[in-house]
């Protein structure tokens, strides 16, 4: 019987709610609020209620997939990215870099949100950045 | 009675009380409490040896009489004419038993020592396929209604204790007598004693009218005597019940067409019925030397805790409630239990022996059949929403609900589908086949789709 | 946080964990540690200075699915009043096992049990600390009666128009153990609306927690809408306490009674349906 | 032009037994009882699950009348002492929230008591008529 409670952040917005992780075994159970948490005190939304629920859903990404003949197959990482390097590359080469646009996410960080918009505008050179929080 | 006693199949279990009752229909566990007769019954022969030699002379009052008669402690029921023709002793009339002195001749007196009085108490378990109730009815006391001067006279008396006066095997041999032992000249009949009767039962009891005919017919025919009926109406439906009645009115019985309102004990002893004569409009007192009052049937005393033993319900006026007034008469809403007889309701013999008759087949086709339909309309768990907090299993009346491995689990051959634990359940494990959530939803919303 | 409990009473409590974990698989408490608070299972060789009583987490949940997991396992529990009570209820409905749990009470203190409108601030099973008086209850249910109709639809149309139904007034109840909820089923919660003119989720909740609430006051707590939803319940508590005479949490013996008949808990007022 | 008199919109839940059956007893005495009251049938009146009567308003009936057997007349024998107290008990929540709780009622009527119903369902339309509908309560 080893049970835990694990302090995280709730990964699904930029509030950064603090959340236990109900933790038996090894294995995610529950979702605890972090009463003692400065900012959130013990409220959570129904989104970090539910933070545990992908964690072992079937329908999970575990890898990436990539579309061959119609169908997603699942690919490394290295294969994965080295496809989208590609495809970015000959299509700022075809169509000019604001052919590109950049979507970045609430359950990214700060810095990922920081280096994507710099992968945007630095390596690619467009200004076409949004992020989903922004609506 | 008698065939009963000696059908193969049959085994009477006398002196023998259900205790619980448990399982469904095809098998229910029925355990009785069998108390101690203190005679072997395989050895008694019914000889009545015993009887004689008991040396409690006083003896107690007679049930079989209506108490107007005394038995002894060791005695063979219905003065001796009882199914089975056996032997008893009554723990509380016996002098050994309850006192614990005694010479106990009835002993001496047994041809086959059938005399046991180390019998204990005994715990019985039966495993039966089908039940059939037939508890009876109970006399309705008319020492509840003051009007009519019950106790107050030993002539006023009640149709069972006339039964007895007039019977060859009763206290009189048969010769109907007042108490104080002569022929009587005068008597009246009061019919409705306890029935149609705000104050009482408001539900007629259908034999009192013709066992008050019955009456007038032997007083006519034994002593003589003017005989005053006293009645709201005859209700003389039966066969032959109309021809019957035509012939005591014949008789000359004087019929009285309205309720006998109060008897007033005379100082000389005798008895007068004041009642109004509907018919001619006046109020009239007739006096007479003999009372007999057509007491109502009743349910048992007991009825409650009988319907919690075998899930039955009961009507308003207290009798055991049938599945259908017409198309399911002795059927009850536990299936596999029937009713027979005066605990559904007031019967006469014609129809207590149908009735009964009736019950028993049925009883014996689940039996042949071997097997049971069953309603759709029942409760269906779906486990994976149960989380096993047993509400449903107090909920139900019908104990169809048990938890199996923490989850509700349902036998569908009890459940009969009233949807109380549906209502019940907070998480919605249980589904009401045929009345779904989503079926009633689409008729709520079917319903409010008028403007 | 800023409540530091009185040091001896939580050194009382932590010198009785040691004790009784001679003898038990573990305790379920609070327990701190760099990241703050949080419930936890003490075992034989932890370290029983982390052992903490504030804040409050429904620590009998954890319980339950530690009961769940492991059927042989025997526990202890750090409980306050409200705690007991959870686990009176929660026992009764097969979610705990009575046998293999045991309470160590402890007492709240008289400005806790104030917060709380406590009517119980204390366990009966109570080890450690001193049974203070209740708290006030509370003034918007003391005042209820006096009401009107009106008046009570504009105060909860204003805070039920405030929920944001995250369900966390649910998911931190002690009493809400279902599988599946009856306010998640489409047929009676309409979803993806909030604040629909009918409120049926909160109806809802409170019909289910007539003969549930305990009055721990969690869902209070956990509300980030702040919707006071305990004087609903504690208005449901106190109709049940007056036709049936039913105190959730205050008798493991006394069955749930809407769940059974008349004979077995009677309505104590003349509802006008008795014939 | 006269206004338009407010004709209220009530669901009752009849069990199959007493009230379903008294109804019918009505229809054939040639009874008339108002066409405000929609019926649905169930198996008993203990099968009304709070959630159920809930909805019934959310989907937007002025009034709900639960009806089942009188006491110790239900066909299930104790079906309806779970409805004796639920349904007084979700009158009182519904209170609680600022609805008016005579919008739900719950009426005994056996099958022999065909005048019973209309007199029942007929005082409840007029009742509810005078509340105005559910949805000015609620909504405004």
């Amino acid at each position: 019987m080893d049970y835990k409670n694990v302090l995280t952040t709730c990964v699904y917005c930029g509030c950064g709610c603090g959340l236990y992780l109900e933790v038996l075994d090894g294995r995610v159970i529950g979702v605890w609020p972090a009463k003692t948490h400065e900012i959130t005190d013990g409220k959570l939304c129904i989104k970090g209620w539910n933070i545990d629920g992908f964690i072992y859903h079937e329908d999970r990404l575990k890898t990436p997939l990539i579309r061959k003949d119609g169908h997603l197959v699942e690919a490394s990482w290295d294969e994965a990215l080295s496809l989208v390097a590609e495809k970015l590359g000959t299509i700022k080469a075809e169509s000019g870099p604001d052919s590109i646009a950049f979507l970045s996410s609430a359950k990214g960080t700060n810095e990922e949100n920081y280096l994507l918009q710099k992968l945007s505008r630095a390596v690619i050179g467009t200004n076409n950045v949004d992020h989903c929080a922004r609506l | 009675m008698m065939d009963a006693g000696r059908h193969p199949n049959i085994t009477l279990m006398t002196y023998s009380e259900v205790e619980e009752v448990s399982g469904y229909i095809g098998q229910f566990k029925v355990k009785v409490r069998q108390r101690p007769r203190y005679v072997d019954m395989d050895l008694c022969t019914g000889c009545g040896a015993c009887v004689e030699a008991c040396v409690f002379k006083k003896g107690v009052p007679n049930e079989f009489d209506e108490g107007l008669s005394r038995r002894k402690g060791v005695y063979i029921p219905m003065n001796g004419q009882g199914v089975p023709m056996k032997a008893v002793i009554d723990e509380d009339a016996c002098l050994f038993l309850h006192r614990g002195k005694c010479v106990k001749k009835c002993m001496d007196a047994c041809p086959t020592n059938a005399i046991d009085f180390d019998q204990k108490e005994r715990l019985v378990d039966l495993e039966v396929g089908s039940i059939v109730v037939a508890t009876g009815f109970d006399k309705f006391d008319a020492a509840r209604l003051s009007a009519y001067s019950w106790g107050k006279s030993p002539n006023i008396i009640d149709g069972l204790q006339f039964e007895r006066l007039s019977s060859a095997t009763g206290p009189t041999k048969g010769e109907i007598l007042t108490a104080e032992g002569i022929k009587p000249s005068r008597v009246a009949i009061i019919h409705c004693v306890g029935s149609r009767d705000e104050n009482a039962n408001r539900y007629c009891s259908r034999v009192c009218c013709m066992y008050a005919l019955k009456h007038a017919h032997l007083v006519r025919d034994k002593t003589g005597a003017e005989v005053f009926e006293f009645y709201m109406d005859i209700r003389a439906f039966g066969k032959g019940y109309e021809e019957f009645y035509e012939r005591v009115q014949e008789e000359g019985v004087y019929f009285v067409r309205g309720r006998g309102a109060e008897i007033v004990v005379l100082e000389n002893g005798k008895l007068q019925i004041k009642a109004e004569d509907t018919t001619l409009g006046i109020p009239v007192a007739i006096d007479v030397d003999m009372a007999i009052l057509a007491t109502a049937m009743e349910p048992q005393t007991d009825a409650d805790h009988v319907a919690a033993l075998f899930g039955l319900s009961r009507s308003a006026d207290g009798f055991f409630q049938e599945a259908h007034p017409k198309l399911r008469p002795f059927h009850t809403n536990t299936d596999g239990v029937f009713l027979a007889g005066t605990c559904q309701s007031p019967k006469d013999v014609p129809d207590t022996v149908a009735h009964a008759n009736a019950a028993a087949a049925e009883a014996l086709v689940i039996l042949d059949r071997g097997e049971v339909l069953i309603s759709p309309t029942t409760a269906m768990v779906v486990e994976e929403r149960c989380v096993g907090c047993g509400d449903c299993v107090l909920v139900c009346p019908y104990s169809a609900i048990s938890l199996l491995n923490s989850k509700a689990h349902l036998n569908s051959a009890l459940c009969k589908g009233c949807g109380t634990c549906v209502a019940t359940c907070p998480s919605g494990a249980i589904e009401a086949l045929h009345f779904t959530d989503q079926q009633i939803v689409a008729e709520i919303e079917g319903v409010l789709a008028w403007q | 946080m800023n409540e530091q409990p009185v040091p001896s009473i939580i050194e009382a409590i932590r010198q009785t964990v040691a004790e009784r974990l001679q003898e038990l698989d573990g305790v379920v408490a609070l327990r701190r540690s760099s990241e703050g608070v949080a419930p936890h299972v003490f075992q034989q060789g932890d370290d029983l200075s982390e052992l903490e009583i504030v804040p409050r987490y429904p620590l009998t949940t954890v319980v339950s699915r530690l009961h769940k997991s492991f059927p042989e396992i025997r526990l202890g529990i750090v409980a306050r009043g409200c705690d007991e009570r959870a686990f009176v209820e929660m026992a009764k409905r097969n979610q705990i096992d009575p046998d293999r749990l045991f309470i160590l009470g402890i007492a709240c203190t008289a400005e806790e049990a104030e917060e709380c409108h406590c009517a119980a601030p204390f366990p009966k099973h109570l080890v450690v600390g001193k049974p203070v008086a209740p708290g006030s209850p509370n003034p918007v249910v003391a005042e209820y009666d006096n009401t009107p109709l009106a008046k009570r639809n504009a105060f909860w149309r204003r805070q039920f128009a405030k929920c944001i139904k995250c369900y966390g007034c649910r998911n931190i109840c002690p009493e809400c153990f279902c599988e599946d909820c009856a306010m998640e089923d489409p047929a009676w919660v309409e979803p993806g609306l909030l604040a629909p003119p009918f409120p049926v989720f909160h109806l809802i909740r409170a019909m289910h927690m007539a003969s549930r609430c305990v009055a721990c006051r969690q869902c209070d707590l956990t509300c980030p809408a702040h919707i006071p939803l305990t004087v609903l319940y504690d208005l449901m508590r106190r109709d049940m306490e007056a036709t049936l005479g039913y105190i959730p949490g205050e008798d493991i013996k006394a069955p749930p009674p809407l769940s059974v008949t008349l004979n077995e808990a009677p309505l104590l007022v003349n509802t006008g349906h008795m014939d | 032009m006269a206004v338009e008199e407010f004709e209220p919109r009530i669901v009752a839940f009849m069990c199959n037994w007493c009230t379903y059956a008294g109804a019918d007893n009505a229809g054939v005495a040639r009874l008339e009882s108002p066409a405000n009251i929609l019926p649905i049938r169930v198996m008993c009146s203990g099968r009304i699950s709070p959630e159920l009567v809930l909805r019934t308003f959310r989907e937007g009936a002025d009034g709900v009348l639960v009806m089942g057997c009188h006491l110790g007349d239900c066909h299930y024998s104790s079906g309806n002492h779970r409805t004796i107290k639920r349904i007084p008990l979700l009158k009182s929540l519904l209170g609680f929230a600022g609805i008016n709780p005579e919008r739900l009622q719950l009426e005994w009527v056996s099958a022999a008591e065909g005048p019973r119903f209309t007199q029942v369902t007929k005082a409840f339309v007029e009742r509810v008529r005078t509340l105005g509908p559910l949805s000015e309560e609620v909504a405004a």
